[in-house]
């Protein structure tokens, strides 16, 4: 398949391109990918609300990329690592992190699975092999590079799931990482979610080539471009490299070609940068109507499930937010972990310093997330 | 004289110096079209067109990188990078490359970047919307490092850095951006590099400070007046070069000094004060130094308020120094 | 017991860990079939196997980014970067990223990674061969650094590197891979980071120096002492964790401070020593704080030596500093 | 063309593929370009003799490479820029860098015009637009993309040459720069030097991709290879694509197939990691052979001219070293000059401080460039 051709099994209208599917792809099971698709939009949503009620800091949402983040994470074994990026929410929850853990994570609460060290968006979970996400761009890449270079080296039948964005692919990290899965046939699925803009700049203005998954031909490994509002093309393409990657056969690169509905962020406007009607365009070719109307026609989903999960999912999303938000702060002294493995006496004498201002009312306590603004 | 705030003072900055140099051209991530993520470059690019201000690929090495080869070939490149935090990718082009090409040349290139980038924190963005890393640059020589705390001092500084022959790094203290309010000449100005400010005059105690420290400090040394200690306020304003002169002679006079910054304690620019003073005027220090600094930590999230220092803080470490 | 150079006694390091732990795995440029430029890495490949031992391609940020990778897949990845000039393009690596992972994961990755590197000068290499840029390091949390001066410290700081869980840099002085000898046991064994070494005890001065200068250290106080001035002198030997107490009670005693670094002096390493001391141990300083450094320039090719410290310049700051 | 063929115009035998020359190639010309080989062969034998002799501290050889960088160099026009790299002491003097200067700089004497402030091997002038050469492997790439960018929007009818070596597409910078001219569409022609070798590493190592001029897809513009062993070969390409810049067409990546017949550097042994049949294979395709072969087969060389030529040159490289090495260091106060437009109060005030060490004979004075070892 040529870099510039694009793999597409669901037409934007729901009808399908073949009616093969893959033999595990049961309608139980993609019927729970479609309720995770609505459960992430529901959570957008939802959080952006909370954004601008001034409950969480900040947010940047994944409407419109729910296909590309679902199948792709869906395609994961348990043995593999994913490195996401700050607009990973849905692959993270594809992935099996909790919904709850999602909430406490933009609350920055004392349960929070990272302490409440980093911005909204910016996950972590060991136990599932998502990688910490940080905020610079494309560093991840040749991090994921080093896991699958890894993977290869412990004979492990495993793959590393690398996600950015098309304008990551403009860093001099996205470089190193291709180059060093290249040279050494690391299995890693290079997946970039290109959403059209890198927030006001469009794809246009990042790279001069004809498409990004052109690049993969700079490394030595396949790339393709896939639909990525075509939940079974980004599954099935992302499977395909993830088997290729395990059994020995090197890096691919995949070029989902999505869009992102929403801001870039909370602090973001996107009427500044582009037009109404680029922003329809997408909104005819939404992924998660377009997997409904397939689903409806091969009968597997009615009004009446689609109404239940609705509900269902808002409620789920309603009750983590609720919990998530009457948890405390980490406390005072969490400021001085982790740094080491074991705090330095630097560390220790200032985590002294800080108790002491505490204790005697020089500092004030911190008991909540401070509120926005 | 209007009243601007700290993003317009540095947009008139910018509007005057491309409005008198056809050389000044302005770059970085969506600093075109949409005139920056914090509006700093605002209507440049509808008044001086596509060639004068642009946005960038996503590539801090590749904006500094770029920016040497504008500058070498006669263009007056003012680069942003979006926030300081992302300025590390381009550090090797920084302090290896930009810094360095007057040197190594014998003199023959020059490149006369500036790289403003929006510094610091106090805007609950965790560690990486936060940092203030100044003293990873002032370890460089060749290049200059300058940190106006507000509107007044950005614009005169900015156009004193876009017309300097040196390569300047211009931090903008990302938290003054829309709270900073002074009054500001439409007209261009420029203000010396090496030119610390006294903000207010005292006798008991030196404070040096900068950026939006400089603010919390004036709160400080307020309450401070009010218990009967008058302080000495000082904003280098430039960290390279940097006068010297002004913080040692006021440390002569008060036998005392706290410095305030926000960046970690360990290794920050506080140091390089601390250092210069225990050799030059060790005689007359009646205290300890004293450094009120971000904690030797990644600032976090959450508990970012804990992290920056704050008036109460600064205060204490006054009346302690001027107890001792 | 057998007499090894710096080289031997790393390549001594880097056979037991690779022998004793099987995650053990070194690379970087020219490290695999040449055995790295410098030879520390010789033989390891025709003992450990391609896989074990490997050549990358010429990209610092991929070295580091994919060491990472790879620490957090539970290897332990021990990096070299061909001279510590060229560690920049890593910085970002470094600094964003690997010294950051424990503490934003919230305790629950950790990418214990090694980037060992050749620092400093003294071999006439001109800027691009010279540098120790260690300050750029030591205000990050979350790493190490270390800069042992001696083939003993670096053999049994290495291992104790290797056997670290939180990342490491550690800077290996180039001046003295050939030319430092000492006794190193066969067998491996480790030295604990934060315990600085005391050369020589002496009451009337503390030198405090690392890498490369102590060794011209030794010569200037052996020459101070000939004179009837009896310096204590000091290796921290790791710059983070720094043995604090190990100077500030040693200042307490000799009320004297000397620090000696290769690097510039503007906001060098020197500067937060002079920090420390001059806000703990002010009460005891009989004199000014000195620092004896490289210049704030370029190092230059021609003129090196005049950048670089030598023996009669610390002796006449000595001298100063006693006779103050 | 394809990125994989190979542009050759010379066989090895000095057969000419066509007899068709472009016109501005007057015999004059290419015996002089013939001229410069001679000369550079044998001033990189001398210079590291120097260094084997403590005489200079460092030499990085070309020998094998002078086809590529004679005939890149004389493709340029006055008005265009050059970024070299510590390699292009060939490229440097076909621009017209005197040998004086190149041997002043290898001392890092009073008059070199770098003020012996860098290694031996780290060219500059002004004048000529030949960049600052610094030691970092690939830094070069943005910058000269966007001293073209500043032609472009200057609207130079002028372009930019960028030289590297296969190393350097690994690096991160190599990426910026290409993605920059790209997007730009820049007047940027980047000149691979494909040497086989980037120290101890081949090229097999540095990138999965099948050729190095293939990468220029990955950027929007097109790349090619060429013979870097035939000298008429890389002039045409390199024109053209430099005509094809300065005329707004964008920028060309050039891939020149050659060889590096001596050592990395003088610091180098590369019998440690390369085979005598590999040197030997390449030996055979040396470029000033084959130039010289064709050259007299066109008859305007013969035994006496080739003779004269050495002779000439050879006395012309001597008198260069013997004059460079006579002149003394630069002063001492050199050492603070150039850091900025000014010197600062700490620069004065340190320049103070070791003159001050000087006179009171603290520190010795420098008066030569202090000996290897
Ligand atoms: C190194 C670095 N530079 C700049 C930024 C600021 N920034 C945050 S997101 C973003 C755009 C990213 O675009 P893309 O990779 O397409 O991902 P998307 O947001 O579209 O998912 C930028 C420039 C950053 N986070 N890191
Ligand atoms: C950033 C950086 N990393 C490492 C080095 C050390 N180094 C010097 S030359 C070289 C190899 C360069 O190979 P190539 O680009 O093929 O150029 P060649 O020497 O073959 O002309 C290396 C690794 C360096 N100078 N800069
Ligand atoms: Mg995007
Ligand atoms: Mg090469």
């Amino acid at each position: 398949m040529a870099a510039t051709e694009v793999l597409q099994l669901l037409a934007p209208d729901g009808s399908a391109a073949s009616e093969e599917l893959p033999a595990e792809l049961d309608p139980q099971r993609l019927v729970g990918w479609y309720r995770n698709m609505v459960l992430l939009r529901s959570f957008d949503r939802r959080a952006l609300n909370l954004q601008r009620q001034g409950r969480i800091y900040f947010y940047a949402p994944a409407s419109g990329q729910e296909a590309a983040q679902i199948g792709s994470a869906a395609a994961l074994q348990d043995g593999d690592w994913m490195f996401p990026t700050y607009r990973e929410a849905g692959a993270c929850y594809q992935r099996g992190l909790s919904l709850q853990a999602l909430a406490d994570q933009l609350f920055g609460n004392a349960r929070d699975l990272t302490k409440g060290r980093q911005m909204p968006n910016h996950f972590a979970c060991a136990a599932l092999r998502i990688v910490s996400i940080s905020s610079p761009i494309a560093t991840q890449i040749p991090q994921a590079a080093g896991c699958a270079i890894a993977q290869k080296i412990k004979r492990e039948r495993a793959a590393t799931l690398c996600y950015f964005g098309d304008g990551a692919t403009s860093e001099g990290d996205f470089h190193a990482g291709m180059n060093f899965a290249g040279v050494f046939r690391a299995p890693c699925v290079f997946f970039c979610q290109n959403n059209q803009w890198a927030i006001t700049v469009p794809v246009s203005r990042q790279t001069g080539s004809e498409s990004i998954a052109i690049k993969a031909k700079a490394y030595g490994f396949e790339g393709y471009r896939v639909d990525g509002n075509d939940i079974l093309a980004v599954y099935t393409s992302v499977k395909q490299a993830l088997d290729k990657a395990r059994a020995g056969g090197g890096p691919t690169l995949i070029e989902a070609l999505t869009y992102r509905m929403g801001p870039h962020s909370t602090s973001d406007d996107p009427r500044r940068y582009r037009s109404e009607s680029e922003v329809a365009e997408w909104e005819r070719r939404d992924p998660i109507v377009r997997f409904e109307r397939w689903l409806r026609s091969r009968g597997w989903l009615d009004d009446a499930t689609v109404a239940a999960i609705e509900r269902e999912t808002a409620a789920e999303v309603e009750q983590a937010i609720r919990s998530a938000e009457a948890v405390d702060a980490p406390p005072p002294q969490s400021l001085f972990e982790d740094l080491y493995a074991e705090p330095t006496p630097r560390l220790r004498e200032q985590q002294r310093e800080l108790l002491g201002l505490i204790e005697r009312g020089v500092v004030e306590r911190i008991t909540r997330t401070p509120l926005f603004g | 004289m209007p009243v601007m705030n700290y993003i317009q003072a540095l947009n008139s900055a910018l509007h005057n110096e491309m409005e008198r140099d056809p050389r000044v051209v302005v770059f970085g991530e969506d600093v075109g079209r949409a005139g920056g993520v914090f509006r700093v470059t605002d209507g440049l690019q509808s008044r001086f067109g596509e060639e004068r201000c642009f946005d960038t690929p996503l590539c801090e090495q590749g904006i500094v990188g770029a920016a040497i080869g504008m500058a070498l070939n006669g263009l007056k490149p003012v680069a942003e990078i979006q926030f300081m935090d992302y300025i590390l990718p381009a550090y090797d082009q920084i302090a290896n490359e930009l810094a360095t090409i007057r040197y190594r040349s014998g003199g023959q290139f020059s490149a006369p970047v500036v790289v403003r980038t929006p510094a610091c924190g106090g805007i609950h963005g965790g560690h990486y919307h936060s940092q203030s890393t100044e003293s990873i640059f002032t370890h460089v020589p060749g290049i200059h490092v300058v940190m106006p705390s507000d509107p007044y001092d950005a614009k005169g500084l900015l156009i004193q850095a876009i017309r300097s022959e040196d390569p300047v790094l211009f931090l903008e203290p990302k938290k003054l951006y829309r709270s900073a309010r002074a009054e500001v000449p439409e007209e261009p100005y420029t203000i010396p590099f090496g030119q610390a400010k006294v903000l207010r005059e005292g006798t008991d105690c030196t404070v040096v400070a900068w950026g939006v420290m400089v603010h919390v400090c004036k709160e400080a040394v307020e309450q401070a007046a009010r218990k009967g200690i008058e302080c000495e306020l000082i904003d280098p304003r430039t960290l390279a070069p940097l006068d010297e002169e002004a913080i040692l002679e006021s440390v002569r006079k008060t036998g005392r000094l706290v410095i305030v910054h926000e960046a970690r304690r360990n290794t920050g620019f506080g140091a390089e004060i601390a250092a210069l003073v225990a050799e030059k005027a060790i005689l007359h220090l009646e205290a300890p130094i004293r450094r009120v600094t971000g904690f030797d930590v990644h600032c976090p999230f959450t508990l970012d308020p804990y992290f920056l220092p704050d008036a109460p803080r600064v205060l204490l470490a006054i009346e302690e120094t001027v107890g001792f």
